[in-house]
């Protein structure tokens, strides 16, 4: 058939093709929908965590598969762009019809994505440290919350280094916004003054540090111990340690922890002049632990190349992976319904040499570790939690959410359950 | 109905809402001058274009300019259309009409029309259409919006193509005419405008003999109605219709005189012939 | 990092002893192995015994290595090894005996770690054993950083150390610490307040955090006042310079947007193409930088003057390619040349994507770039910045000369004002397009390069740089290169100065506004061209 | 009466609406009737995935169209107009995020919900009447077409043009990408306005809802075309035009030149601003991505594509792009930026009159067998 390409014939073929793709759905494979942006401005991360989820699958099925099937990845790009997000999860849900969806790494494109999920009842794992504030019937969490990232971070520097003066720095988006306003509330809990606390917002990819930077030693040279806490995000860090090199801040003076700054960003540039500032994550490549030797060599086998690192969102993709595949095998199906149930509860070994717990409220207890960078670019652990810390999807340092409780098991089944009204809300599943 | 009869006329189409309209401008012509130019100065970078030039046109005459590259025709026309602002001196418009207070689109609809070098009608658009964006008419946004050729411009435009000869062409895009056709279709747009005022940049560059033969008749035809002012190289067509003829040497008027006048005037001699003359 | 620690190796091999001397003594012995086994918070008192132990030859180095992070010990024995670069690989090199283990795995060997707490205390050890070292400058250093925590030994020792000394700057240093050891702990108030009048002179931030706290909360009505009065002097002083530094800062973002506009200058200001791929030719520079930085790892602080004429000739050489493939068919067609070239920025952005993947790359900046100039405690202009600066004023400079002084300038000029009768005068008008548009691409190719050192080299460098690049040449004016210049700064300095008030985002979006605002006024910019010609 | 009349007398310009109309209604009934009656395990059911996407792609092409009327009609190339699209949607966005009500997760009964992890106490005023759609349907016009005013107003009275223009439109939609991007904005910051519910009642996430807002898309974008293509067919679409091809002519002609294009640049805006807001409760979110300078030249692409200074073109260029991306980042999610850089680089060089002049262009390359290549003869800038 041949057609001038004209509106009609064109509209007809968009549909038809369409149409057409949604009909050629397999049922002798378990399909896996990674969701991370392959262009734009977050491939720099999520690409990443694409090949993990890629090289999950491989080893899955070299074990033999899951409930007797092969494992089949599905990958799309939404292009760093949030509403492609949504698009893209729903082609995946509704024309691949995959069981699951690993994917997501910025706040918004989980925003973006969520409402399809709950509309379409479609899972997905999200391995990203985030701010909290939410919890869905549809995601599991596998990042840390800022219970498990910055709440310990800031325990740290103020027990064990004295810190008594503060300068929180972010990018002005959500994570760092609500984890400066958690940070602030806990921090006058713990007795500091407003005035020994410095907040200080940048637009992303800001890459002209000198003001900032010059204004911090000058905060920090007021005879008390000062930190800064960095929410800063992906791409402006690189400007701000190079600035922070070139003024001479060095970590013994001002120490800088971050919670966005892992072995990828710091692989990057050169880490020498940054040596001893910090990091705090529930994983770092550097910890010494077998499953975590073994990852290694599993990633660098499968990427290739000996130089890539590992970071703590491949971990969270790693866990969150093992436990859908536990979840599944003791459901005996990829319904969604019965894994979300199977997930509560469900334990895997970290690469920590630890155990990691899905807690009800969909996320995950994890270990915090703190590490110091080399100058090599990875972390070395200074300090780390007794146990692990179960993450608090809402924060009790915020008035909003102090009161709110997320709880997916029977009988509560809400994600965010008002203590005090008792009411549930802000659900859009059904 | 029982409408007000002046309600009723808001509803014409063949007219404008008459608050839409702009006050009609009134030339007043009284001391017979329908242009003066009074002391103009104008440099580009320390070069003076135009240099204390005074010029006096009366109205209904048909003048001629002339003078060498650079002796500041061109930026004259300028500075009359409204296109490029004097350092000083005066532009008036009869007896009370300030040019140089008024932006080009005003001094167009003040009734001063004009003729580029090159010629510059809207290649993309019909010849029809060309002339129909030249008819003097409301110029206002919401005018052109809703506005319908009534029957007398309808006649109008089509009496200026058969002036101008191109009755045939007349849903022919400008883009495809000949040269000397387009040079036409812009007289036309003139024509059709009803200026007081036509200033004219060379317009008989690149015509055959008999074009331009047929262009010295229409422009003797259109002095007395209006006021002409030309601008051109060929002394033979300037010869062939001038009545008054101005040289403008380095930015001001040299001499002023019929032609014969001019062509003996000692200064002009000078200059053209060179100093040892 | 390798490149640091061949650097700092090098240091080690030049003013302490070599690293693998002789065996140390039993106790030592036992306290080193001790550390190999000892948690983080146990290794400071075994350190401190360590320092105790008198052996400075031994421990000095020992602790140099520690505070480098240098320090391994092999996990079946417990020998200490020192991590060395050999032919580009990590061996793993026996800290006493030098025998070379070549590389050993993850599991075979750990680090001697130690944390920031441990960092601070090698650090002031260190200087205390330094401060009877033979630089002048080492000796100051070793001074100044014992200021923020000076207890009665240190005085002592300081004290012991101001009686031998002879060279001047120590000896002012050493002053500075006794003056505010009396500060604070002198015997009577006319002592303390004399103290307090001659640190009124310093800028060190430990002197005024001293004199802050005087001021607040001495006993001592006198000591009080004078505490708060050399303050305010003090303080008058660093906000002085503060202004300076924020002056710098200005320029030193105007020089930014400079080496980044200044190609654009070029393509767009002369030739008047709307060049959207220029910043794929920073990006181009940046990149040449990386690949030169790989092809001689051994030798970054000569790298980047390789890299100025490779990134020159690869955005170069590019530029002419694209014009000679796409621009010269475009010709009069600003508004096309703008789609065409932005296909060609989506091209070359994924060709860099796909060649060296989406991840940033590591550029490392020369030792000559690293550190600042430290003019005094409260000024100190960072290397790296100062460098581009000054890079950038002498590219400018380069290019004026190229443009006003040279044939292919006049040649350049003459196509760009008249192209008909630059052709016709014999000039190879097609010729001149593609070296312009070569000279263009291949300036801000070296912009590159400059970029490389202060931001992430990455497949999205260059869209984060392309409108301020076309904000500057707008303001400049197009076809000016001096507008160019003044426009960078004038932005860099006007931003700089507005950040404090109004916060960066603001600052930012009040300078677009400003532009807007400003081509509305002056729609030829800063420095228009005039005359009939520029219509 | 006289309105009407110069309307329906305007007879080449009717002629070139209908068939469009027709094509567009077609399509949009069959595949509502697609998505509703046929069941679901029927090859020729249209999935709401489709539907979404189809309703996007139309809301690209009524943004496609609005850059069209400017800059294939006027001359004026706009690299702002994805400004003019968010801020249609922002207000969308408004009116559906005040829709929740108390259905957030705050549970808040006025406040959205990231005003209340902000901590603020009460609405910014210019969030009040937002909840009434029929002034959240004004504000869509009126606030892209407010800035377009005064925006035109200053650029096209000091005579900003070409290359200028295209520049300082590209500040604009950048400075109101950083400001949005702030969280004191009060639009939600970097996460901008999601999880909305309903619309005027009707559930975001039901079929039914979806089909509606697709066919009113249909129905605007086929309307806006009409009415466009009326302005355009009119004398004001001639002195347009003729702007385009010489202003300084026109001018001359006693047209104040500077007002036209105002008007047509604020109309211009107004249709982006219902693409946009149509746009949003399609695509679930609007967040300041929307206003990123690279969107708007995205959008040109997709007229160049299409052929400007056709309105077909433009639709056809928006539809056929947008298509082939969402084919293309499934199939080769690396390709895509190298297809779209081809894409841009082999239109401007070898089709300038897009898509639409191809057909004229192959004509004429058969009847002259001239070897000139096809860019030496446009003269438009």
């Amino acid at each position: 058939m041949t057609f001038k390409p004209t509106l009609k014939g064109v509209t007809f073929a968009v549909a038809a093709t369409l149409a057409a793709s949604a009909a050629y759905a397999e049922d002798d494979t378990i399909k896996v929908g990674v969701l991370h942006s392959l262009s734009g401005t977050m491939a720099i991360s999520e690409t990443t965590l694409k090949d993990t989820v890629l090289m999950m699958v491989e080893e899955q099925n070299k074990r033999g598969g899951l409930l007797g099937k092969d494992l089949e990845a599905v990958v799309v790009d939404p292009a760093s762009n949030w509403p492609l997000f949504a698009e893209k999860a729903r082609e995946l849900l509704t024309q691949e019809e995959v069981d699951v969806i690993f994917g997501s790494w910025t706040s918004v494109s989980r925003k973006s994505v969520l409402p399809v999920l709950e509309e379409l009842n479609g899972l997905m794992f999200y391995p990203v440290q985030y701010e909290g504030e939410e919890s869905s019937k549809n995601i599991f969490y596998t990042g840390a919350a800022p219970n498990q990232q910055a709440i310990p971070a800031v325990d740290y520097l103020m027990n064990d280094l004295g810190v008594e003066r503060w300068v929180l720095a972010g990018t002005d988006y959500v994570y760092p916004r609500t984890t400066n306003k958690i940070l602030e509330a806990y921090l006058k809990d713990h007795g500091v003054a407003a005035s020994d606390i410095m907040i200080n917002y940048t637009p992303f990819s800001h890459s002209d540090w000198q003001s900032i930077v010059s204004d911090i030693k000058s905060f920090g040279s007021q005879g008390k111990k000062t930190a800064v806490v960095s929410t800063i995000n992906g791409d402006a860090n690189v400007p701000f340690y190079k600035e922070l090199g070139n003024q001479g801040i060095s970590a013994e003076d001002i120490p800088v922890i971050a919670f966005s700054v892992g072995e990828e960003e710091l692989s990057g540039f050169d880490t020498s002049p940054l040596v001893g500032h910090l990091a705090a994550w529930n994983y770092f490549q550097s910890v010494d632990a077998d499953a975590n030797y073994d990852f290694i060599d599993m990633w660098h086998a499968y990427i290739g190349d000996e130089d890539r690192v590992t970071n703590d969102p491949m971990e969270a993709t790693y866990i969150g992976f093992n436990m859908w595949v536990q979840a599944v095998e003791q459901a005996g199906t990829t319904d969604v319904d019965a894994v979300e149930k199977a997930m509560i509860g469900q334990t895997t070994p970290n690469l920590t040499g630890g155990m990691a717990v899905m807690n009800k409220n969909h996320h995950l207890s994890k270990p915090v570790l703190i590490g110091e960078i080399q100058d090599d670019g990875q972390f070395e652990v200074v300090w780390e939690t007794m146990g692990v810390v179960p993450g608090d999807a809402w924060s009790d340092y915020l008035p909003g959410s102090k009161m709110l409780l997320a709880d997916w098991a029977f009988p509560l089944e809400c994600g965010n359950f008002n203590v005090e009204s008792g009411a549930c809300s802000g659900q859009s599943y059904e | 109905m029982t409408a007000h009869p002046h309600s009723l006329e808001l509803f014409r189409r063949d007219r404008v809402w008459p608050f839409l309209m702009p006050p009609e401008p009134r030339v007043d012509v009284s001391h017979q001058v329908i242009l003066y130019v009074e002391g103009l100065n104008l440099s580009f970078d320390g070069f003076k274009a135009l240099n204390d030039l005074n010029l006096y046109v009366n109205d209904g005459e048909l003048r001629c300019l002339i003078g060498a590259n650079g002796a500041g025709k061109t930026t004259l026309m300028d500075v009359i259309t409204g296109k490029t602002t004097p350092d000083s001196g005066t532009v008036h418009f009869g007896q009370s009409i300030d040019l140089l207070h008024h932006d080009e689109a005003r001094i167009a609809q003040l009734g001063i029309g004009r003729k580029f070098q090159k010629p510059t009608v809207f290649e993309a658009q019909t010849v029809a259409d060309n002339l129909e964006l030249a008819l003097k008419t409301n110029k206002g946004i919401l005018p052109t919006l809703f506005s319908q050729l009534s029957s007398e411009q309808e006649d109008r435009i089509h009496s200026v193509l058969h002036t101008i000869g191109l009755v045939q062409q007349k849903r022919l895009l400008a883009g495809n005419l000949s040269h000397g056709q387009k040079q036409w279709l812009e007289i036309g747009m003139l024509l059709v405008s009803e200026p007081r005022l036509l200033l004219i940049d060379e317009p008989v560059a690149g015509m055959t003999p008999e074009e331009t033969e047929r262009t010295a008749e229409l422009l003797t035809s259109l002095a007395g109605k209006h006021t002409v002012i030309v601008v051109e190289h060929d002394m033979e067509f300037v010869r062939s219709i001038a009545r008054t003829v101005s040289v403008l040497h380095q930015g001001s008027v040299l001499a002023e005189g019929t032609m014969d006048q001019v062509q003996n005037h000692p200064d002009v001699i000078e200059v053209y012939l060179g100093e040892d003359a | 990092m390798r490149l640091a620690f061949v650097f700092w190796f090098g240091l080690l091999v030049l003013w302490a002893s070599p690293v693998w001397a002789e065996e140390p003594s039993a106790e030592v012995n036992t306290l080193l192995e001790q550390l190999t086994e000892a948690g983080l918070r146990e290794t400071q008192p075994i350190l401190e015994r360590l320092a105790s132990s008198g052996d400075e030859a031994v421990v000095l180095p020992l602790f140099q290595t520690l505070l480098d992070g240098d320090l391994y010990y092999r996990r079946s024995d417990g020998r200490l090894l020192v991590e060395t670069d050999v032919d580009g690989d990590d061996h793993y090199v026996d800290y006493f005996s030098g025998e070379d283990y070549g590389e050993l795995g993850r599991r075979e060997q750990s680090k001697v770690r130690i944390n920031n707490s441990l960092r601070g205390y090698l650090s002031e050890a260190i200087a205390r054993m330094q401060l009877s070292h033979e630089d002048p400058a080492v000796r100051t250093a070793a001074v100044r950083s014992l200021l923020d925590d000076l207890d009665e030994n240190t005085v002592s020792l300081l004290a012991e150390a101001r009686a031998g000394e002879s060279h001047r700057e120590v000896r002012q240093a050493l002053d500075l610490a006794l003056a505010m050891y009396t500060a604070e702990q002198g015997e009577n108030s006319a002592a303390r307040i004399t103290a307090i009048q001659d640190l009124s002179e310093s800028l060190e931030t430990d002197v005024r955090n001293l004199l802050f706290q005087l001021s607040e909360y001495s006993d001592d009505g006198g000591v009080k006042a004078a505490a708060a009065e050399a303050m305010q002097a003090i303080d008058q002083k660093v906000t002085f310079y503060g202004y300076v530094d924020q002056l710098f800062f200005g320029l030193s973002l105007g020089s930014v947007l400079l080496l980044a506009a200044i190609g654009l200058a070029i393509t767009f200001g002369v030739m008047g193409v709307i060049n959207m791929a220029h910043g794929e030719m920073l990006m181009l520079g940046a990149y040449t930088t990386y690949v030169v930085q790989l092809m001689m790892p051994n030798m970054i602080n000569q790298s980047l003057w390789v890299a100025i004429p490779m990134a020159f000739l690869v955005a170069g050489s590019v530029g002419i390619l694209i014009e000679r493939c796409v621009i010269r068919f475009l010709h009069g067609r600003p508004l096309e040349t703008l789609l065409a070239t932005f296909g060609i920025s989506l091209i070359l952005q994924q060709t860099v994507r796909t060649v060296f993947s989406p991840l940033n790359r590591r550029v490392a900046s020369p030792d000559w770039m690293s550190g600042s100039w430290e003019i005094n405690p409260v000024l100190s202009l960072t290397y790296n910045r100062l460098t581009i600066l000054i890079f950038a004023v002498v590219v400018f400079v380069a290019l004026l000369l190229i443009m006003k002084k040279t044939s292919l300038g006049l040649q350049v000029r003459a196509v760009s004002q008249n192209r008909a009768m630059a052709k016709a005068m014999g000039i190879k008008t097609d010729w001149v397009d593609a070296l312009t548009f070569g000279l263009g691409s291949g300036i801000a190719g070296i912009g590159g390069v400059a970029l490389s050192q202060l931001t992430n080299v990455g497949p999205n460098l260059g869209q984060s740089y392309i409108i301020d690049s076309f904000m500057v040449v707008v303001f400049g004016g197009v076809g000016n290169l001096l507008g160019t210049l003044v426009a960078a700064f004038t932005l860099g300095i006007a931003n700089k100065f507005m950040e404090p008030v109004t916060g960066t985002v603001l600052a930012s979006i009040l300078v677009l506004v400003f532009i807007i605002l400003f081509i509305q006024k002056r729609p030829k910019g800063l420095f228009p061209q005039r005359g009939r010609a520029a219509e | 009466m006289s309105i009407l009349r110069s309307v329906l007398s305007r007879q080449p310009a009717g002629q070139r609406v209908l068939p469009f109309v027709v094509i567009l209604f077609g399509v949009t009934v069959l595949a509502s009737l697609g998505n509703l009656l046929v069941p679901e395990s029927s090859s020729l059911h249209v999935s709401t995935y489709t539907i979404t996407l189809l309703g996007k792609y139309l809301s690209y092409a009524m943004l496609a169209l609005a850059v069209d009327v400017v800059w294939g009609y006027c001359g004026i190339l706009s690299l702002g107009h994805g400004a003019f699209f968010a801020l249609g949607g922002y207000a969308m966005g408004m009116y559906l995020m005040r829709q929740i009500g108390d259905r957030g997760v705050y549970g808040h009964p006025t406040l959205p919900d990231f005003m209340v992890f902000l901590n603020w106490d009460s609405l910014p005023w210019y969030w009040f009447g937002m909840d009434q759609f029929w002034f959240a349907m004004i504000m869509v016009a009126l606030v892209p077409g407010v800035l377009a005013f005064v925006f035109g107003a200053l650029a096209f009275r000091s005579r900003v043009s070409g290359v200028y223009l295209s520049i300082i439109t590209q500040a604009l939609t950048y400075a109101l990408m950083l400001a949005f991007f702030r969280n004191e904005m009060g639009f939600g910051g970097n996460n901008g306005l999601t999880d909305f519910k309903d619309i005027l009642g009707f559930s975001l996430q039901s079929d039914g809802t979806r089909v509606a807002l697709f066919i009113a898309t249909a129905v605007l974008l086929a309307l806006v075309y009409g009415v466009s293509q009326w302005i355009l067919g009119s004398r004001f679409g001639k002195v347009i035009e003729a702007v385009r091809d010489g202003e300084a002519r026109v001018r001359f002609l006693g047209y104040r030149t500077d007002r036209y294009k105002v008007w047509l640049f604020v109309y211009s805006a107004m249709i982006a601003g219902l693409a946009g807001a149509l746009y949003v409760p399609q695509v679930g979110i609007i967040n300041p991505g929307e206003f990123a300078p690279l969107n708007s030249i995205e959008v040109v692409v997709w007229v160049a594509v299409g052929g400007r200074g056709t309105l077909y073109g433009a639709v056809l260029g928006a539809i056929l792009v947008n298509y082939a991306k969402t084919r293309f980042t499934a199939l080769l999610p690396d390709g895509w930026l190298f297809a779209l850089g081809a894409l841009f680089l082999l239109v401007t060089l070898f089709l300038p009159k897009g898509l639409a002049g191809l057909y004229g262009q192959v004509r004429e390359g058969l009847n002259r067998h001239s070897n000139t290549p096809a860019t030496a003869e446009e003269t438009t800038p």
